[in-house]
Parts: structure tokens; C-alpha cells; sequence
């Protein structure tokens, strides 16, 4: 539902795991764990072996069976877990694709067990990606707890482009995904926690109100908890810069058939999560009906 | 497979390629599962139910997960019966078999769906989804009553010349009831089951899991109670059986082939491995081969009882 | 737990120690599980349901295992009315709350089982199990038909003076009818659900996999659908509910309590784990003292439903 | 429902789970396993350490979960596994318990997966123990397949008493159980194999037919396919000789209140296969109905 820049022509809105058409054609498939790492906390860092990936857009996620796959099939839990391509490399016959997650709750801590060699059934790249930043403009990445996956591609592929900021929110420095991988581009990187123990001691919210203070064409885009979007969505707006929100809606099948990931829409109506966005202009979420 | 099997069967004059369909809900419109599974490798899909107008849903959420299964309350979303015709069908390949499913709040208006749907070139059956509330009767489901079931049976038979499959609420004390009514009244099959009506709350939030509070629940957990709905509505009518609930591997579907199914529909599975309806194809036609079947359709009824 | 708290609930005159019970046929007589359970710890346990005489059951395969589920066609076997006063009640340790279970085949007869076990000291209640074929109706279940239950519920109730629990039928379509019903005819509370009348078969013998072809699915896979169904019974009267089904953690039953069940029984979850439902008790008490209620009671029906 | 010999007393019918009353109390723990090995064909044999293990007695069993407990409680599959106890070992605060196991179905497969390290839930011992062999009485110990596991304790507490024959049976040499356990003991030990590859070709009872050709008291255990536990049970009853069978019944308890395990028997009713066995004599089992 957002307006893609070149080389990404805009999607047929129903074309469903074909939105992203132009796009990689997504794919099933079971990939092996090469590491699946504790990084402090309760965050993760999961690399598979995915072989025949197609590769990805920024802003896109993938479907993750809950748990090791063994060789017989076990039905609880029974849903495949959305999560963010963090960033991915080709390697012979497929590539290595890096998955950064945050223990939570069921699905997750089974995958926590998950151990080098286990297999994992991935169906993606999903969804249609970050509309990339117009040329001269300043793209204003915001993300909070487990929403920090989702922007780290569009910060890498837009560093060379143009000027990139970074703004990341955690509660302490523990709960901070992918801070080194941030900090090993070539972006502006700024950091708040909640209790100060890394970066400045508050909302990241603040760090973007002096961010957009600055003059300038600016994009904001933003992933991360429901409360930290709405009020980026609220200052982008307040600055009357466009803000690009990516919703973490639960999630069923992840390409558009089982209608379970609808956001509520301000003009009324829902759109679909899982093909329509995740990224979605911010104003055309109705925020108060979102869970 | 061996190519002396012949897969295909007739579901009520809907001649399939082979007895695997997949379910209405959870296949969208088919274009989204193509990249994953070629359509012609199953012997249809049933769409997402329509209504006469485009319908938007629940809030959310709609979903929820639960042992073994899911909850789901969409509602009625759906693009309407016109855009169905105009925009999803024709983005189909060519070969495959497409069944249109409906719902509605009135008896009028699922008639009305099922004019529209009749003479369109690609539909080539109707399936009739009775686990609706009606809003008449203060919200039970249409397929809940044999008085009102009866009714809506009555009524889009008389709207359709195509194929007409009754799809069934297993939210019954007695489901060969509902299937006699179905009979009568002149359907050409029934299909069943529906999601079981159900419920899952969050304790610390101390709120229902989903918007509508209620919602239906699908997936294996439901199996066993979908195949013994299955076996006695087979045994209670004379029109074919398409099971559905809870199938998610070839043994799942040849279990309610044995039970008295001519057909079965995947539903859930699809949401954890898109291409699973052509994997379960191939595996029933193996199973058959390996059982010495000439004709999977001999697999119906296959069942044996113990002699007591 | 903090001391402060009252973990009692009564549950239609029956004083229980904490609101977890155990579920008949799950639990024996109760001195099986003494090896791995203080039964202290629980508040009480529902014995396996008695009948006049003692009966033997169907021959095996009685059990088979079904996706976060279990079915089981046991039958009505159990010692018989008089063993269980005569051996099995003495046999259980002092402070041990013992709700007898009831099946027949006929009303008269449960009757009978009822007087008999009336004035027994260490029986603290009945539970009249509905779910059980009635001959006189070709086998549909006590529980399935309005008039026929209320016709068990009078004579079992004009049979007793101990606190009279009805157990119901899940295989209905109007839940709430059947809890009025129960009501209306003078019952002290009402439990559900039984299991959920479900089949499996095993393709390779192409035979049922119990002897009895149909059986009772039980375990977590029916759990939304219980509690769904005790939200509904608890909604329609105002006897206490006893909620059951699929419960295998203290979230799980906390679920039950906050949908309106005074106490909730644990089954299957007794097999995988026979020292569960004192875990249970244990954690209903620490979530009650965490979320800051004085009595454990308090949990009742505190479900709050989306302001729509 | 078997007449125990001493230092074993009749226990109670009804007794459950404390059956084997004066036999060691079943407790319900957590164990972890040392080792989980393939000896070939689909045979596993594997270690656990038991905290708490109160030692057991021949032909007992346990109920083990199937497959690895993790921090997320799993219900598919649902139900625990019997397994006879192959023998245990002493150690600080417990246990080693051995369990030889066959991959069969979805229980096993999930179990043949778990590593060292992870933990299963035990429950037991469980069941009432054989009767101990009469002094100078001959024991003729008759099991194939899995039932080999059953009978290995009996003979290991028998060996220095009376004497004592062994007779295994397997499809082939390499699904043959043990054999190098039981070679270990002070028995003697016959071999058959369907296909000859290991010991005599043929099945196990025509090594029994002879062994009852000779004289002097004995008296049979098998353990094993029904078939073969019925064929030894007419053998050993022609030969006027008692025979004591292990059965193997479908199981959700394993502790005397689900009902699910009950044998028919030939004075008509039913045992519970945990409860008042699983050791019975032949000739109370309703042989023809009996799956
Ligand atoms: C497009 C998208 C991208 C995501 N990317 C990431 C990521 O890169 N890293 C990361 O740690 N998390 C990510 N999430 C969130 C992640 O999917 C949930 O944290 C995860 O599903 C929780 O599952 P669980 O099994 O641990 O919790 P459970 O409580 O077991 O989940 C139960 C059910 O609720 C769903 N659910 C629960 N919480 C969430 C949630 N916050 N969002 C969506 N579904 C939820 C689960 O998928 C499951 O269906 C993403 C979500 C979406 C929609
Ligand atoms: C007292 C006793 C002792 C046993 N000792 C051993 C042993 O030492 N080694 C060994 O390999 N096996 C033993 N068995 C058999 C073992 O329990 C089964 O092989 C095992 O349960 C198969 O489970 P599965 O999950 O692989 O098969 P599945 O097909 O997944 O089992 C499905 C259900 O059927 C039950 N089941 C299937 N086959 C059997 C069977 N043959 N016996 C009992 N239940 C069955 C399972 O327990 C489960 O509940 C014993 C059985 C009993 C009753
Ligand atoms: C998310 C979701 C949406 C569904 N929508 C419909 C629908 O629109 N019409 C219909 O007849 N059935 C619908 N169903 C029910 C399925 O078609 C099927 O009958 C049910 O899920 C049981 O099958 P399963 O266990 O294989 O999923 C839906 C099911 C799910 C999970
Ligand atoms: C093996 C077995 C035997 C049962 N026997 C009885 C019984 O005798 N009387 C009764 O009222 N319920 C009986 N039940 C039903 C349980 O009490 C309970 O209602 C049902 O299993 C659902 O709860 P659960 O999912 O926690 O097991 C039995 C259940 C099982 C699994
Ligand atoms: S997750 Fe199924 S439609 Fe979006
Ligand atoms: S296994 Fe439950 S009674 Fe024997």
C-alpha cells in the first residue's frame, strides 16, 4: 500500500506472495541452522543454510516453522512464526540468511533450542518491501526491540545512497539487537535505552524529535512495538515528513489466504499484513483500532 | 506412480483429477499458492466463501493458536461475488478446477450469490457454507437447524443448474440428520467438516484471545472428531462426501477416504506448507498402487469393521 | 503462596481445599495416584463413574493416541457400587474429598446408584455421568436429548440429598440448553465436558483403531472447544460450573475459572504426568497471589470481553 | 494375577501402582540421558541417569515421554511410551537405567532423536515383577523382538540360582536385541533367526521344542510378538509345563486408572496389563482375543 521507488514498480494490490512481484519469487523449503547463537538477553541470532533462496528486499520476513524439524511431523505448536530477513549472503546454491529474534514465548523458545545441523521449513521472502528513499533524501530509520531486525537491510542498502540515520530504542543494552552490525555501516547510528545503560537514558523517540528538527527532505521509517510507532507516526506527521511504519501482526499462513494479519485501515476497511505490507504508509493505519 | 491408477473422481458431477481439493478460507483465491504448488497437481480448490457485496472482517485479531490447532474468526471478508468473477478467475491458469463457496446472512441472498455464479465458465461447482449465523433465528448457525438448513438447501438448488455441495456445521448433536436434509433437498454432496466453534483467552491480559471472543477451530486437533462426522454422514446419505479438518498428510486423507469420503479438502495445512495438497496427491495415489487400487475412487468406503 | 489467601471454593455444597479436581476415569479410585500425589494437595478427585453392578468393558484396542489427544472406548467397566464402599473408600487416606460418579443405562438404575451412595460417610457428592448411551433411545446419550435429561436429572436428584453434580454430553448442538435443563431440575452444579465423540483408523489394516470403532477424544486438542462450551453453560444458569477438559497446566485452568467455572478436573493430563494436578493447585494459587486476589474464588468468570 | 515366589509377597488386586507393594515405590522424574545409541537394524539402547531410582524388579517397566522434553510442554504426540526396564546400576543419588528400544513409530522415531543431554520424563518402575524361578527349577527364558529387553533382569537374578536357558528369536541377526548382554551372563544361550543370518534359521520355538524334549521341572517366560507368546504358551502347556508371558498391551497410564491396557482373560473380564501384570500365566489369557 505503499508507493515503491524504482527498480521496485508498484505491486498489483491482490497479487498476494506474487505482491512483490518484480520481487524474488518466494519458495518452501528446509534449511539447515548454522548457528543459532545467544547475543545477551533474550535475543537470538539464527543463521540457516537456505538452499535456492532468491534472495530479498529490504522490509520482507519469512515464515519459520516453530522448532527444529524432526523426522516425524509434530503439530504443536502448529503455526509457522513470522520473522524479518535480517540480511542474507549468496553462497554456493543458495545463501546464508540471518534471522535476529527475541525469545518470547513458545514458538520461540522451542526455536532457542534449535541446534546446529536441525533443520528449520522457511517459506519466503514475504511481503512487499521498504519503498527505498528518493535520491537527496534523508531516510530517518527508527526501530525499537525486536523491530531493529527489520530495518537493518534498508540501512544497509540505502548507506550509499543517501544520508542514513539510525535511531534505536531498548529497554536496557542487553535487550539491543545488531547494535555492531549497525555501527559496521556507513550510517549516522544513535542510540537510547530506557535505562540508560547504553546510549542516552530515555524513549528513542526523543532522539528522532531532534532529528527531525533538522531541516531538510526526510523519510521516516519505523518497526518496533505498537506504542513507539504511533508516536513516531505522530512527530513524522507533526514535521510533515512521510512516515513509513512495518506492522508485526500475528500471522497464519504469512501470504495472503488466510486473512488472519488484517490491520485496521483509516479510510475504513483492513489491509493484509503479510501482502500489503508489513511497510505501510503511517497514515493509513487507524492506530486505534490496531491491537 | 503406477499409470494404470486412475486418480480421478466424481464429486457430485464435478469430475476431479484427483480426490484432493483444498479448503474454502484457506487457499485464497489460488493465484497466491502458485508460486509454491502447481495447480494442476490437485484435483481442484474451493475459493474463499463470497457474498453478494464485498464484505471486510473482524478486527483483529482473528487468529490464534491452540494444541494441535488454530482459532480463526474472519467473518464474512471477502471481494464480493463480481469481483470474483471479473478479477480472480480470469488470473487463474487454464486446468484448474475451481469450486465457488458461499455464505450469506439470508436465505435470499445466498440464492442471489449462486444465480450469479451460474453459467460462468471457469466455476464448476457451488459449495454452500451453512456455518453461518442467521441472523433470523438471533445468530445459530443456518446449518444448525434442519428447519432453516432445509430452507437454504431448497432455495440455492433452486438458483443453480451447477453441482451444488452443502458444507456442513459440526456444531450439531446429530450430524446424519443434517446430511439427510441436505439429501432431500437435492444437493449433490456434502461437505464437512466446518471449524468447531471454540474459544481461547489470554490469563494475563484476562481478555478472549480473539476480537469476536468466539471463533472457530481447524487443524489436527479436530481430525478424529471431523472422521467420525465423516463416517456417519457417509453412512446416512447416498450423495458423495468431501471430507475436510484436520488433514495435513496423505494417511490423514486416506483415512477419510476409507471412512466413506469420495473426496477431501485441506484447509489449515496449507498455512504451514503451501505445497502440502500436491504432496498428499501423489501420496494417496502411492498408497493406492501400493494397496493394488486400479481406481482410487475404490478407496471409498474401504473401511473394515470388526465383526461384532 | 501468601498466606492471606483462601484457595476454598464451593462448589455447589461441596467445600473443596483449592478448585482442582481430578476426572473421573482418569484418576482410578484415587489410591493409584498416592505413589506420585499427596491427594491432599488437590481438592479432591472424582472417582471412575459406578454403575448397580460391576461391569466389565470392550475388549481392547480401548485406547489410541490422536494429535494432542487421546481417544478411548473403556466402556462401562468399573468394580460396581458396592466394592467401591466396601474396598475402595476405606482404602483412601483421611481429608481426601471423593465425588462418586454415576453411568447406567437406564434412569431407574442410576437412580438406584445414587441411594446406595447416599449417607456414605466419605461421599462428599455425586456426579451423574450424562454421556452415556441410552438404550431406550438406540443408544443416543442421556445428554443429547433435552427430555431425556431432565428426566435423569429428576429421578437422580429425587434419589439423593448429597450435592448433585450433572456431567454433560459435549455432542450437542445447544450447550446452554442442556445446562438450563440440569438447573431447572434442581442440580447443584453442573461439569463439563466429556469427551468429544470422535474416530481414528488405521490405513494400513483399515480398521478403526479401537474395538469399539467410535470412542471419546480427550486431551489439550478438545480444550478450546471446552471452554468454550463452559463459558456458554456458565453464561445460561447460576449453579456453579465445574469446567474439564484438556487442562494440563494451571494456565490452562485458570482459562476455565476466568470463563466462569467455579472448579475445573483434570483427565488425560493425570496419564502424562500423575503428579499434575497438585502443580496445578500450586500454580492457580501463585497466579491468584501474583494478580493480587484475596481468594481463589475471586478468579471466577473475572474474563473481561471486548467493549463492542 | 501371578503367584509370586519370594522375597516378592502377593500384592493386592487392586493396589495399582503400589501392585508390586514391598517391590520399590514408582516415582515420577525427570532423567537425563547419558546415552542414546543405534546397535543396528532399528534396535537403540539407551542410558539414562535417574535421580532417585528406587531399583526395580525383573520384568518391570517405565513410561517414558516420547522424545526430549523441552522448556515448551508439547502435546504432540501426547502419550508416554512403555518401555521394560533393560537393568540399572546404582550411581550417587540414583540410577543408571538402561532401556533397549525398537523404532517403530512416531514415539520412538522422536525418541531415537534425543541427544545426550536432554532430559525424559520416567514413570515407574511400574508393573508387577516375574515370579522368581522355584529352587531347581529349570527357567526357559523364550523372547524375540523387543520382549528380548523384557526378560534380560530375570535372567540375570536367576543365572546363580537354578539354571537357566535363554532362547532369542529376530527376523534377522541384526534386529536381534542384546545378544552380547545375555552372552555375558552365566546362561545358556540359543539363537534363531528367521533368515539364519544369526544362530539356527527358523523361529525361537523350535529351539523351545527341544529344550522342553528334556526332562526335569521347568518353567517358561516369554516375552514377544503374540504370536510367538501364544505358540510357547501351547508348547509349554503340552509339556506340562507352567508358562508365564510378558504382555505388551497399548498403554496411556501405565498405572492402573486409565483402563486401556486390559487383557482379556480366559475366565472371562479383564486384567490390566500395568496394573496386574505385565507378567501373566499363559493359561488366564483369553489368547484369541487378544489384538
Ligand atoms: C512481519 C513480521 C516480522 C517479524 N520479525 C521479527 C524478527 O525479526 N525478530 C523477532 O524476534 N520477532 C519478529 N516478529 C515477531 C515474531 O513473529 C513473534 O515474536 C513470534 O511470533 C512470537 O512467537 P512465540 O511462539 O515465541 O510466541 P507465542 O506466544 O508462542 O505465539 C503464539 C502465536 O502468536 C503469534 N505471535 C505472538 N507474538 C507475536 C508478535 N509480536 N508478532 C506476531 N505474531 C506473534 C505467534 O506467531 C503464534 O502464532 C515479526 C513479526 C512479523 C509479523
Ligand atoms: C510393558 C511394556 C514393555 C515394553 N517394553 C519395550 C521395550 O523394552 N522395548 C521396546 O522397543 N518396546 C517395548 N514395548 C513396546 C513399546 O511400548 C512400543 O513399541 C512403543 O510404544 C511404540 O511407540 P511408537 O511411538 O514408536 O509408535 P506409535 O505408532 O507412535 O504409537 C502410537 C501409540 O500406540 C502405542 N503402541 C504402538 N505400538 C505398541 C506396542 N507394540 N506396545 C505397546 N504400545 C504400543 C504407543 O505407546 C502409542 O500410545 C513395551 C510395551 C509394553 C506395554
Ligand atoms: C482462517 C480460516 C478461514 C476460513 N474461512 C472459511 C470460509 O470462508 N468458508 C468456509 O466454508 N470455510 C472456511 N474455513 C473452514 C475451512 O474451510 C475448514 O472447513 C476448516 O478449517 C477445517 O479444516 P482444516 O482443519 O483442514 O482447516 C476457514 C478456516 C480457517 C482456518
Ligand atoms: C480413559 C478415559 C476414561 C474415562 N472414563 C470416564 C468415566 O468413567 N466417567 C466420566 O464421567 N468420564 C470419563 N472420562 C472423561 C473424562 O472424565 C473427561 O471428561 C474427559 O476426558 C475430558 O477431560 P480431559 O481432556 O482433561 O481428559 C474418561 C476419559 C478417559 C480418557
Ligand atoms: S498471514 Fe495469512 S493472510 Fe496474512
Ligand atoms: S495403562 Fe492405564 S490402566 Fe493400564
Amino acid at each position: 500500500m505503499v508507493d515503491r521507488a524504482a527498480p521496485h514498480r508498484e505491486a498489483k494490490p491482490d497479487a498476494g506472495a506474487d505482491a512483490s512481484a518484480g520481487g524474488p519469487r518466494a519458495l518452501r523449503v528446509d534449511a539447515e541452522v548454522i548457528e543459532n547463537r545467544c547475543e545477551g538477553g533474550e535475543n537470538l541470532r539464527l543463521r540457516l543454510r537456505v538452499p535456492g533462496w532468491p534472495g530479498f528486499l529490504p522490509g520482507q520476513f519469512v515464515m519459520l516453522s516453530p522448532g527444529a524439524r524432526t523426522s516425524v511431523e509434530r503439530t504443536d505448536p502448529l503455526l509457522p512464526r513470522p520473522m524479518a530477513i535480517f540480511r542474507s549472503r549468496p553462497e554456493q546454491g543458495g545463501a546464508e540468511v540471518e534471522i535476529l529474534y527475541r525469545r518470547v514465548g513458545r514458538g520461540t523458545r522451542l526455536l532457542a533450542e534449535t541446534l546446529p545441523g536441525q533443520r528449520l521449513r522457511v517459506v519466503g521472502p514475504l511481503g512487499r518491501p521498504f519503498p527505498t528513499p528518493a535520491a537527496g533524501e534523508r531516510a530517518v530509520l527508527v526501530a525499537g526491540g525486536t523491530g531493529i531486525a527489520s530495518v537493518y537491510e534498508l540501512a544497509a542498502r540505502s548507506q550509499n545512497g543517501g544520508r542514513v540515520e539510525v535511531l534505536l530504542g531498548a529497554r536496557t543494552g542487553a535487550d539491543l539487537m545488531a547494535e555492531a552490525d549497525f555501527a559496521a555501516l556507513d550510517v549516522s547510528l544513535r542510540i537510547a535505552t530506557e535505562d540508560g545503560s547504553r546510549g542516552e537514558r530515555g524513549l528513542v523517540t526523543a532522539l528522532l524529535e531532534r532529528s527531525l528538527a533538522e531541516p531538510g527532505a526526510a523519510r521516516v521509517y519505523t518497526c518496533g512495538p505498537r506504542a513507539m510507532m504511533e508516536r513516531v507516526a505522530i512527530l513524522a506527521a507533526a514535521s510533515g515528513r512521510a512516515c513509513v511504519v512495518s506492522l508485526e501482526n500475528h500471522m497464519a499462513c504469512g501470504f495472503g489466504v488466510c486473512l488472519g494479519c488484517a490491520a485496521p485501515l483509516a479510510r475504513g476497511g483492513f489491509a493484509l499484513v503479510c501482502r500489503d505490507g508489513p511497510a505501510f504508509e503511517a497514515s493509513e493505519i487507524a492506530w486505534g483500532a490496531l491491537p | 506412480m503406477s499409470d494404470a491408477l486412475d486418480t480421478s473422481v466424481d464429486l457430485g458431477g464435478i469430475r476431479l483429477r484427483n480426490p484432493v481439493l483444498t479448503a474454502s478460507g484457506t487457499f485464497g483465491y489460488g493465484v497466491e499458492l502458485a508460486p509454491f504448488l502447481d495447480l494442476r497437481r490437485i484435483g481442484g480448490f474451493v475459493a474463499k466463501s463470497l457474498t453478494l457485496e464485498p464484505r471486510s472482517g473482524n478486527p483483529p485479531p482473528r487468529i490464534a493458536e491452540t494444541p494441535s490447532g488454530m482459532l480463526n474468526a474472519i467473518s464474512l471478508e471477502n471481494v464480493g461475488v463480481e469481483a470474483f468473477v471479473r478479477d480472480k478467475l480470469p488470473a487463474l491458469p487454464e486446468g484448474v478446477t475451481v469450486i465457488a463457496s458461499v455464505f450469506e446472512t439470508e436465505i435470499e441472498r445466498y440464492a442471489e450469490v449462486c444465480k450469479r455464479l451460474t453459467g460462468v465458465p471457469r466455476v464448476a461447482g457451488i459449495e454452500v457454507n451453512a456455518s453461518c449465523p442467521h441472523v433470523k433465528s438471533g445468530g445459530i448457525e443456518f446449518g444448525q437447524q434442519p428447519q432453516v438448513l432445509a430452507e437454504l438447501v431448497r432455495a440455492t438448488r433452486r438458483a443453480t443448474t451447477l453441482p451444488l455441495l452443502v458444507k456442513l456445521s459440526p456444531n450439531v448433536t446429530d450430524i446424519a440428520a443434517m446430511a439427510r436434509v441436505c439429501e432431500a433437498e437435492g444437493a449433490n454432496g456434502i461437505s464437512l467438516i466446518n471449524a468447531v466453534q471454540a474459544l481461547e483467552v489470554d490469563i494475563e491480559t484476562r481478555r478472549p484471545l480473539l476480537s469476536n471472543v468466539l471463533g472457530g477451530l481447524s487443524g489436527p486437533a479436530i481430525r478424529p472428531i471431523a472422521l467420525r462426522m465423516v463416517w456417519q454422514a457417509a453412512r446416512a446419505v447416498q450423495i458423495p462426501v468431501c471430507g475436510i479438518g484436520g488433514i495435513a498428510s496423505a494417511e490423514d486423507a486416506i483415512k477419510f477416504l476409507l471412512c466413506g469420503a469420495t473426496a477431501v479438502q485441506v484447509g489449515t495445512a496449507n498455512y504451514l506448507n503451501p505445497a502440502v495438497a500436491g504432496e498428499i496427491a501423489d501420496g494417496i495415489a502411492a498408497y493406492a498402487s501400493r494397496h493394488g487400487f486400479r481406481r482410487v475412487a475404490d478407496l471409498r468406503g474401504a473401511l473394515e469393521l470388526p465383526g461384532r
